[in-house]
């Protein structure tokens, strides 16, 4: 057990955080700084005194009383070790026995249901919420990395005034004064700060708020909202309102610049309902066909059957020339082939109710239209596509964060509250909020961290994680979720509604009596229903009904010109938004699908205008606009659109923490005006410097090995069994076969569904306690991920075609790493697995080298010796099921065998045999496009092993004879016939 | 030519060369023995607690059931040590004053809990599994020893691998009926070899599945 | 008698191996056996003279090589079928092929401990105090010398000084026990 | 007169005692000449740096070296197969040329065989070095432990423990055997009283009896005839832990007789590298004669063309394979990142080596020792090439990568041969470099013939 049974030793806390380097449990030191803190953990509970700063409150005692018992599991034991045992056990704990919640995570402001695995109080590991709409069970990377977040020791800790550490009810005195100053103008010169939310009962409250000062000022600042769409269908319907794309019910999609599998609120549920229209099955001969133009690389188009990269500012006239061929408006020239139009205008008219054209959000209100006008000549309405009230709050009468600062900058705001956004960071370039902030004499920051916001405002108060708050929150389509608390707040955050509260006030509302009275008075929810709402983690009958549409679409007449010059496409990281997730190692290391690029951003440019500028990989080049400038390196990404340089939000900053500050460069002071997504006049130049381009895979051809084998629906339809026939003639094998009376278990991985999102990799990450690394391990080729996504173009390097292929361990029936271990580390299993014993091994890497796969991961450093009591808050993240591997020792995937014994022990106590289905990796289970199937090849029934007995599929390298027991459907696509002479197809 | 060495160097020499070969072979034997004494695994060895707490008076004397306290032991992987309120349960009653149950009162009011010395745990980077071996028949007094004679807590096997090993690959002789497996009193009836056969058939008890690295080490 | 009794022997030097060689075998023709030579390197032609023999050392290498190659792989097999049966990588449990290995190996290192032993053994090896270093020129490699020994215990030790001399030794000793 | 015994191993007629006398007088007259200290001083502050270096590795981790996945493998592995290279040449001259009874070898046998002791200890250190846990080396032998717990015997690292453990204790043996006599010549020789103890004991009470000779010299045959398959073997299996293996560049069955050759080769060149030195600092050249130095180097230019037609054979059948993998991984060592070291390799093994036909190339002993330290650093690369560029480029190009050598790795590889040079120093400088008794019992012969 952790030798931390002695009292939190701040000297030798203080020796290893210095010494450590930049490191997330450095700030321990100011953590153990506060002398209230280090008296109370003294005498509360000494083996998690390194661990935790919480509010001395019943709730939370026990609960980290009971973590202290589970961190059992995590290390060896010594002799005379002790143990802590609850003083008064909560009914529904057992220790050893995790425990379930359902609940919501906010991404940007918009819910994903999440069921949250809890040991004894610890939340460990977030998995998709089978029953609510936008995660249908499934995750993403954001989700899975969600209890890194809640445990990170560098989320604010207290509340501060001028950094001096206050307390809570300093910060309500500091409220009250602030009511007495504005209470007798209607709140004349306060203004208040939201970023964005869909939560009904904060909207009550904000609502409530504006009522009771009808002159405040409401800003909602979220840097990555894009209003076309918003305007158009304004114009449209006269109402607010918001797309909603009905995949599943598509044949023909069109995308234009939409990356509706990467990005939105709705990217989970979209991922689902496009892969089931995608992946052939036994039978089936047809296949939704989607088209992607987009101005930057992304998983949408690599998914596409038909992509061209474009400039986003040729985006409008290539939906005009679509929209002729429509019949709606006139034809324009556009940067796509006609005859690719017309191809796909006859394949949408083809498809009439099924056809659905999406348009990107950053695309402008004259795009949103045309596309509005197509889906309308298709027919497509309450088909492919409905249209819902927008589910997030945007009362009228709210004000730019431009013309707040104006107003502050005139001196007109006399007091600003933030209330979790980060504006001194996300303002665009022409928009000074710090310098125009100091003119505000009363300024209260409310956030997670202390970022560049909290530091510039007098007052700051933590906000507390989605984990340990009570809050309400609606998804994509309008559903609505409770957010139920799984831990009391570990650093003593508050929940936005009891700042909301105060403001109104009420000094001493509790978060979850706000809630509770919204949803009885307003939401109508009784007890029972409450109840089932929690338990569910989704308020039935809250789901937005689509608007009836009978409004005449309207035509937009003018079509911008595209931009001339180098253009600056602006896209939001797809894990750290924008930016608010920077302090997050998991998600810094975690490979950005397509680039492969980990801790950190770079410049995209296309092969051709590298070559153009005399660009190499590596060249820092320096982007302006006027007096705003950012340096970072060049990545040349084969399919980028040319003349184009994309570059990413939400890094460079340099207030969010030990791990994010100074990764990558600051796009935001880049924007000005309306020029948010696609930034024109910018100035390039080619900086001196080079800085390396941190990527997890270096070589990116295929180099015409059969690795991942694709074919089209024709080539399907005409010889289902294509991928099986480019097999070698299966060669037998001198060894005698070993019996497998039991389960067989093995893995099928369908190449087809399988959009390269990255959750697996990350839910892997969160379930089997592997470590991150640093960008310089990663440099080095030390990254430890078990599960990696290898991304492959095929054909030219201007419009290649895009392959992903999830690679785990192939658990081999004749496994080349197990013969040459000299100490017996890594043998087999009765049900053929694969085991690595960690504690075994002496780390000759002889496994790794004799491995064809490449799939093992080495200790190659000691890379989390916070397990070994050094007591980090990140002890408490691991998962107790799974053993930490210290330095020196091969780990790899193991099937989640945790997951396995637990289901084999449950079957064992029912006397059942184990169900198909029972047991799921976390890589199958956080799949968005359910591409990973995971069972008993041995049972009939199982699907897994139907699967494997489908022409579809084939095992990597089988050639090499070491028979997989993972297996891969191959890569079907369905390219437009008319099409196929015109750009090489996706299927290279 | 004079002689370098006194004639006895002969006799040294060899008396030399005797004993580094038997020291060898001491040692060597001698290290393999000591791993396995009591003195290294802490067997039988009675381990200081904070309250001297006698499973022989409880289980023994007054007759709890083993699940009284350790309530986990059937649905969980942890059998449990009890919170300070399942103490408290009886003696908030009796021995309300005793000197010996301070520390329990104290942790009660406090709220701090007792810091019970660890005396049964497998060994590193194992995963133990309570309530599977309860349920295949396995007792606990079979690995904790006869704790209704233990005044205080004591190991009664190493719990070594070798020793968890004994059991796995050969489980048979160590079963009793699922229904006895709390009975520390139970005493095996004449035709207990047929019974723990027929148990073993029945409850699927397969030694080729019990030896896997991964049934303990993830 | 008595002076004879006090000594372990007597030895006659010669400069080079032939004379020592010719010398040993005058004596031993003239009936001489208890004899043996001293010479700082292998004079192989005395040992048909003398009937040096080795006999049981090739027999003691073989044996060792033997005995260690047969118990290399049956310590193999033992952990590999009894003590602790294993599914490595699908392969048979009595992969003799890559055991062979290892079975070689073990002969070898039996083969040349024995031999070593053997030989040390056979000498009686370690010997630091011996009565030919009592003889007073006697040296092993201090000078040309080569010396041929006449033991007391041979029969006709009385008259092994005079015979010695009669084959041309340099110097002849007493060398006392 | 002169001319006529040019040719011969022992030059001029020295009698036996001026032989015993030169060659003792090297270890016990104590004056030695100030180049031989500053030369020890030299190799022992590299020695200090080896030291420090471990220190280092174990305290921090191996990923301190220039490894990552797929590139798990580097330097330390390098090592072990070059170092036990060079330990090959001691036992061939020592063992496989006294079975051919090649009289040649007596000079030259004693310091090779100290040098096959010391480069295969090296050799044995870096196994340990490589692993992520080295304290856990002992696991890869049979011990009676309470987990139950065996070696895994089928790995080749097994095979190599085994092989490289018996190859030190029976070349201690040998070593040893030859020794004896010796010593107790020094003994004998020795005049101050420490000295005369101190060989005394290790002598045993040699004294030369024509009984002991007998049962000396048919072991020493015997071990001698052991060791020649065992040395064999050694390199062997060394290669196995390549050859076993499925990494494209690995997996050939050409590996066992090109290793061995090459260790022969790296391992003459080590013998070259050391007594060309040590016959002009002692003026050993009566014993060490041109001769010696003519045989050696013929020998090596044999092995070194075996070596060349290895890397013939292994990229011919790289191409012939027709496999993608290994035609690939073919013209990654020939064009790939780590081409540089292959075509350094080349010139160094096989462009230098040409030289060696020609007489007056093998007489100029400045030119041989530079090609001598030439080919030493060739082998090092042909070992280093062969160890990464394999796994560098295997089967799935989504998983290729390259590791950069950090100055560890370099540390530890200086610190190696300083340390390995530092106690060759000694050695010269406590016993006797040159059997003693086996070039008398040679001169002998040669006077008498």
């Amino acid at each position: 057990m952790s030798a931390t049974a002695e009292p939190l030793d701040l000297a030798r806390l203080r020796a290893e955080a210095v010494e450590r380097g930049p490191q997330f449990w450095r700030s321990l030191e100011e953590l153990a700084d506060t002398a209230a803190f280090r008296e109370y953990l003294h005498n509360e509970f000494p083996r998690l005194a390194a661990r935790f700063d919480i509010a001395p409150d019943r709730r939370g005692v026990l609960k980290l009383m009971a973590a202290s018992l589970a961190m059992a599991g995590l290390t060896a034991c010594k002799k005379a070790d002790h143990i802590a045992p609850y003083v008064d056990k909560p009914a529904d704990v057992t220790p050893g026995r995790a425990l379930h919640y359902a609940t919501a995570l906010s991404i940007g402001g918009y819910g994903f249901g999440a069921i949250v695995e809890s040991h004894e109080g610890r939340p460990t590991k977030v998995e998709g919420n089978p029953d609510h709409p936008a995660s249908l069970g499934a995750s993403d990377a954001i989700m899975q990395a969600a209890c890194l977040g809640l445990y990170d020791p560098e989320r604010s800790r207290t509340p501060t005034k001028d950094e001096q550490a206050m307390s809570w009810d300093a910060f309500l005195g500091e409220v009250a004064a602030l009511r007495d100053e504005i209470g007798n103008r209607e709140g004349a010169g306060f203004a208040l700060m939201i970023g964005p939310i869909t939560s009904p009962s904060e909207a009550w409250l904000i609502d409530r708020l504006r009522a009771a000062y009808p002159r405040m000022l409401l800003c909602v600042h979220d840097p990555l909202a894009a209003d076309g769409e918003r305007t158009a269908l304004q114009q449209v319907f006269g109402r607010a309102t918001a797309t909603l794309p009905r995949l599943g019910q598509a044949d023909v999609i069109v995308s234009l610049d939409a990356d509706f599998l990467g990005e939105g609120p709705g990217r989970l549920a979209h991922a689902r309902a496009f892969s089931s229209r995608r992946i052939v099955r036994d039978g089936a001969t047809t296949m939704a066909r989607l088209y992607a133009i987009e101005s930057t690389p992304t998983i949408t188009g690599a998914s596409a059957d038909h992509r061209w990269a474009v400039r986003g500012s040729a985006v409008p006239a290539i939906a005009a020339a679509l929209a002729a061929r429509l019949g709606l408006g006139a034809d324009v020239n556009a940067p796509v082939p006609s005859a690719a139009l017309d191809a796909i205008a006859a394949d949408l008219r083809k498809a009439a109710g099924t056809g659905l054209v999406v348009a990107g959000p950053h695309q402008s209100a004259d795009v949103h239209l045309q596309v509005h006008a197509m889906n309308a000549s298709l027919g497509s309405f309450g088909l492919a596509v409905d249209y819902i009230p927008p589910p997030d709050y945007r009362p009228p009468g709210a004000v730019s964060l431009g013309a707040l600062v104006e107003q502050m900058r005139r001196g007109a705001v006399t007091a600003l509250l933030v209330l979790d956004a980060n504006p001194a960071y996300t303002a665009p370039g022409d928009v000074s909020f710090a310098e125009a902030l100091v003119k505000v004499p009363r300024t209260m920051h409310v956030g997670r961290y202390v970022d560049a916001t909290a530091k510039a405002s007098r007052w700051h108060v933590p906000l507390a994680h989605d984990l340990e708050r009570w809050g309400d929150i609606r998804a994509f389509d309008g559903t609505a979720s409770i957010i139920q608390p799984l831990v009391q707040p570990l650093y003593g955050g508050h929940a936005a509604s009891e700042v909301l509260s105060a403001l109104l006030g009420e000094y001493s509302a509790s978060p979850l009596d706000t809630l509770r009275t919204y949803w009885r008075e307003i939401g109508g929810l009784d007890d029972a229903a409450w109840r089932a709402a929690i338990q569910r983690g989704v308020i039935s009958g809250t789901t937005s009904a689509p608007v009836v549409s009978n409004a005449a679409p309207v035509l937009s007449s003018k079509v911008n010109p595209a931009g001339t010059g180098i253009e600056v496409r602006v896209v939001p990281d797809p894990w750290l938004r924008a930016g608010e997730y920077a302090n997050n190692a998991w998600l810094q290391e975690l490979p950005r699908p397509l680039s492969k690029i980990v801790w950190g951003n770079a410049a995209l440019v296309a092969p051709a205008t590298a070559g153009r500028l005399q660009l190499a990989s590596g060249d820092v080049v320096r982007v302006a606009r006027d007096n705003n400038a950012i340096e970072l390196p060049v990545s040349i990404e084969p399919g980028h659109p040319e003349e184009v340089i994309t570059i990413a939000l939400g890094f460079g900053q340099s207030a969010i923490g030990q791990v994010g500050n100074g990764v990558g460069a600051n796009a935001f002071p880049l924007r000005a005006g309306e020029a948010l997504w696609f930034l024109d006049g910018l100035s390039v130049s080619k900086a001196e410097a080079r800085a390396a381009v941190v990527t997890t895979q270096h070589h990116h051809s295929m180099e015409g090995r059969d690795i991942v084998r694709n074919g089209t629906l024709a080539e399907y339809v005409a010889n289902p069994t294509f991928a099986k026939d480019r097999e070698p003639a299966p060669s037998g094998t001198l060894y005698p076969p070993w019996p497998s009376r039991e389960e067989a278990w093995a893995m099928v991985i369908d190449q087809t569904a399988c959009i390269g999102c990255m959750a697996c990799v990350s839910a892997c990450q969160a379930e089997n306690n592997i470590p991150t690394v640093g960008v310089d391990e990663v440099a080095n080729g030390h990254e430890m991920h078990w599960l990696r996504v290898d991304r492959y173009y095929t054909g030219s390097v201007d419009n290649p075609g895009v392959v992903f292929q999830p690679v785990p361990c192939m658990h081999c029936e004749e496994a080349p790493c197990e013969e040459v271990c000299p100490v017996n580390a890594t043998v087999h299993t009765h049900d053929g697995l694969n085991a690595q014993i960690y504690n075994r091994c002496v780390g000759t890497r002889y496994c790794s080298q004799n491995c064809p796969y490449k799939v093992r991961r080495f200790n190659f450093l000691d890379y989390q010796p916070f397990a070994e009591g050094t007591g980090s808050p990140l002890a408490a993240l691991m998962n107790p099921d799974v053993s930490v591997r210290s330095r020196g020792v091969m780990e790899k995937c193991t099937y989640c065998v945790q997951r396995i014994e637990r289901g084999r022990i449950e079957a064992e106590l029912a006397d059942q045999p184990i169900a198909d289905g029972a047991v799921t990796p976390a890589c199958a289970q956080a799949c968005p496009t359910q591409a990973i199937i995971f069972g008993n090849r041995n049972d009939p029934g199982s699907r897994v092993r139907r699967l494997h007995e489908h022409p579809l599929d084939y095992a990597l390298l089988a050639e090499l004879n070491t028979r997989p027991r993972t297996t891969y459907l191959a890569r079907v696509s369905n390219p437009n016939p008319a099409l196929a002479k015109l750009e090489e197809p996706v299927h290279g | 030519m004079p002689q370098l060495f006194r004639p006895r160097a002969n006799a040294l020499a060899r008396w030399i060369v005797l004993l580094a070969v038997i020291g060898t072979i001491f040692l060597g034997t001698g290290a393999t023995f000591y791993l396995r004494s009591d003195f290294d695994t802490g067997v039988n060895h009675p381990l200081a607690q904070p309250v001297p707490f006698s499973h022989q008076h409880h289980v023994a004397g007054l007759g709890l059931d083993c699940r009284y306290c350790h309530t986990g032991v059937e649905t969980s992987a942890v059998a449990g040590i009890p919170p300070t309120e399942v103490c408290m349960t009886c003696h908030s009653q009796i021995w309300t004053n005793a000197a010996v149950l301070a520390p329990v009162r104290e942790s009660f009011a406090s709220g701090k809990p007792i810091a019970w010395t660890q005396v049964n745990h497998v060994a590193d980077y194992v995963f133990f599994n309570h309530a599977i071996h309860v349920a295949k028949g396995v007792a606990c007094v079979t690995c904790h020893g006869e704790v209704d004679r233990m005044p205080l807590m004591m190991r009664a096997h190493p719990m070594q691998m070798e020793w968890c090993l004994g059991c796995h690959r050969n489980p048979t002789p160590y079963l009793r009926p699922p229904a006895d497996v709390f009975d520390p009193e139970w005493s095996p009836p004449q035709d207990i070899a047929a019974m723990q056969a027929a148990l073993a058939s029945h409850e699927k008890i397969d030694p080729s599945k019990m030896t896997d690295c991964y049934v303990c080490h993830r | 008698m008595t002076a004879r009794s006090k000594l372990y022997g007597v030895i006659g030097a010669y400069r080079e191996p032939e004379p020592l060689v010719s010398a040993a075998r005058t004596l031993r023709d003239a009936g001489y056996a208890e004899l043996d030579a001293f010479t700082p390197f292998p004079v192989p032609a005395l040992d048909a003279i003398l009937q040096t023999r080795a006999t049981p050392l090739p027999l003691l290498v073989l044996a060792g090589g033997i005995f260690g190659a047969v118990a290399s792989y049956a310590l193999i097999l033992y952990s590999v079928m009894v003590d602790y049966p294993i599914d490595v990588g699908g392969r048979p449990l009595n992969a003799w092929p890559a055991y062979l290995v290892l079975a070689f190996e073990g002969g070898v290192l039996g083969a040349a401990l024995a031999g070593f032993v053997g030989m040390l053994a056979l000498n009686r090896l370690p010997t630091y105090y011996h009565p030919i270093f009592n003889a007073p020129s006697f040296t092993f490699a201090r000078d040309d010398r080569f010396y041929l020994l006449v033991k007391s215990s041979d029969a006709k030790f009385a008259e092994a000084r005079n015979a010695l001399r009669r084959t041309g030794a340099i110097l002849v000793e007493e060398v006392a026990p | 007169m002169a001319e006529a015994r040019a040719a011969t191993l022992v030059r001029g007629d020295p009698g036996y005692p001026e032989i015993t006398g030169r060659i003792a007088s090297i270890v016990l007259a104590g004056r030695l000449p100030r180049i031989f200290w500053l030369g020890f001083l030299g190799f022992f502050a590299l020695m200090l740096l080896f030291l420090f270096a471990i220190a280092y590795l174990v305290a921090a981790g191996v990923g301190k070296l220039g490894l990552n996945v797929p590139v798990v493998w580097g330097t330390m592995i390098t090592n072990v197969v070059w170092w036990i290279g060079i330990g090959h040449a001691g036992t061939l001259i020592s063992a496989v040329l006294l079975l051919f009874r090649q009289p040649w070898r007596n000079s030259i046998n004693r310091f090779a065989e100290a040098m096959t002791l010391l480069a295969v200890a090296m050799a044995g250190l870096f196994p340990i070095l490589h692993l992520g846990r080295p304290w856990f080396f002992y696991w890869l032998l049979p011990l009676p432990n309470t987990h139950m717990h065996w070696p895994q015997w089928r790995s080749p690292l097994v095979w190599d423990f085994a092989a490289i453990a018996t190859y030190i204790v029976v070349s201690l043996l040998f070593w040893y055997m030859g020794l004896i006599p010796d010593l107790a010549v020094l003994r004998d020789r020795a005049r101050s009283r420490g000295a005369q103890v101190f060989y005394g004991l290790l002598a045993l009470g040699w004294r030369g009896s024509a009984f002991h000779w007998k049962r000396h010299q048919t072991v020493y045959f015997l071990l001698a005839a052991i060791a020649t398959p065992l040395v064999v073997s050694v390199h062997s299996v060394v290669s196995l832990d390549f050859a076993v293996a499925i990494v494209p560049g690995y997996h050939s069955t050409i590996f066992p007789p090109y290793f061995v050759a090459g260790a022969l080769y790296s391992g003459f060149a080590m013998v070259l590298t050391i007594a060309i030195p040590l016959r002009a600092a002692f003026g050993l050249r009566d014993f060490i004669t041109q001769r010696h130095i003519d045989n050696g180097v013929k020998v090596m230019l044999a092995a070194g063309m075996l070596v060349a037609y290895g890397y013939l054979s292994e990229t011919f059948f790289s191409w012939y394979s027709g496999t993608p993998y290994d035609r690939y991984e073919l013209f990654a060592r020939f064009l790939g990142p780590y081409a540089p070291c292959f075509w350094i390799m080349l010139a160094c093994n096989v462009g230098a080596l040409q030289l060696l036909w020609f007489r007056r190339v093998r007489n100029n002993m400045a030119l041989l020792f530079g090609i001598a330290l030439v080919i030493n650093v060739g082998m090092w690369l042909e070992r280093f090439v062969i160890v990464v560029s394999g796994p560098a480029n295997d089967f799935l190009p989504s998983a290729w990568n390259t590791a950069t050598l950090t100055w560890l790795d370099f540390a530890l590889l200086f610190g190696s041969l300083g340390t390995f040079f530092a106690l060759m120093f000694l050695f010269v400088r406590i016993l006797p470099a040159i059997s003693i008794f086996e070039v008398a019992e040679e001169a002998h012969q040669e006077g008498a013939a």
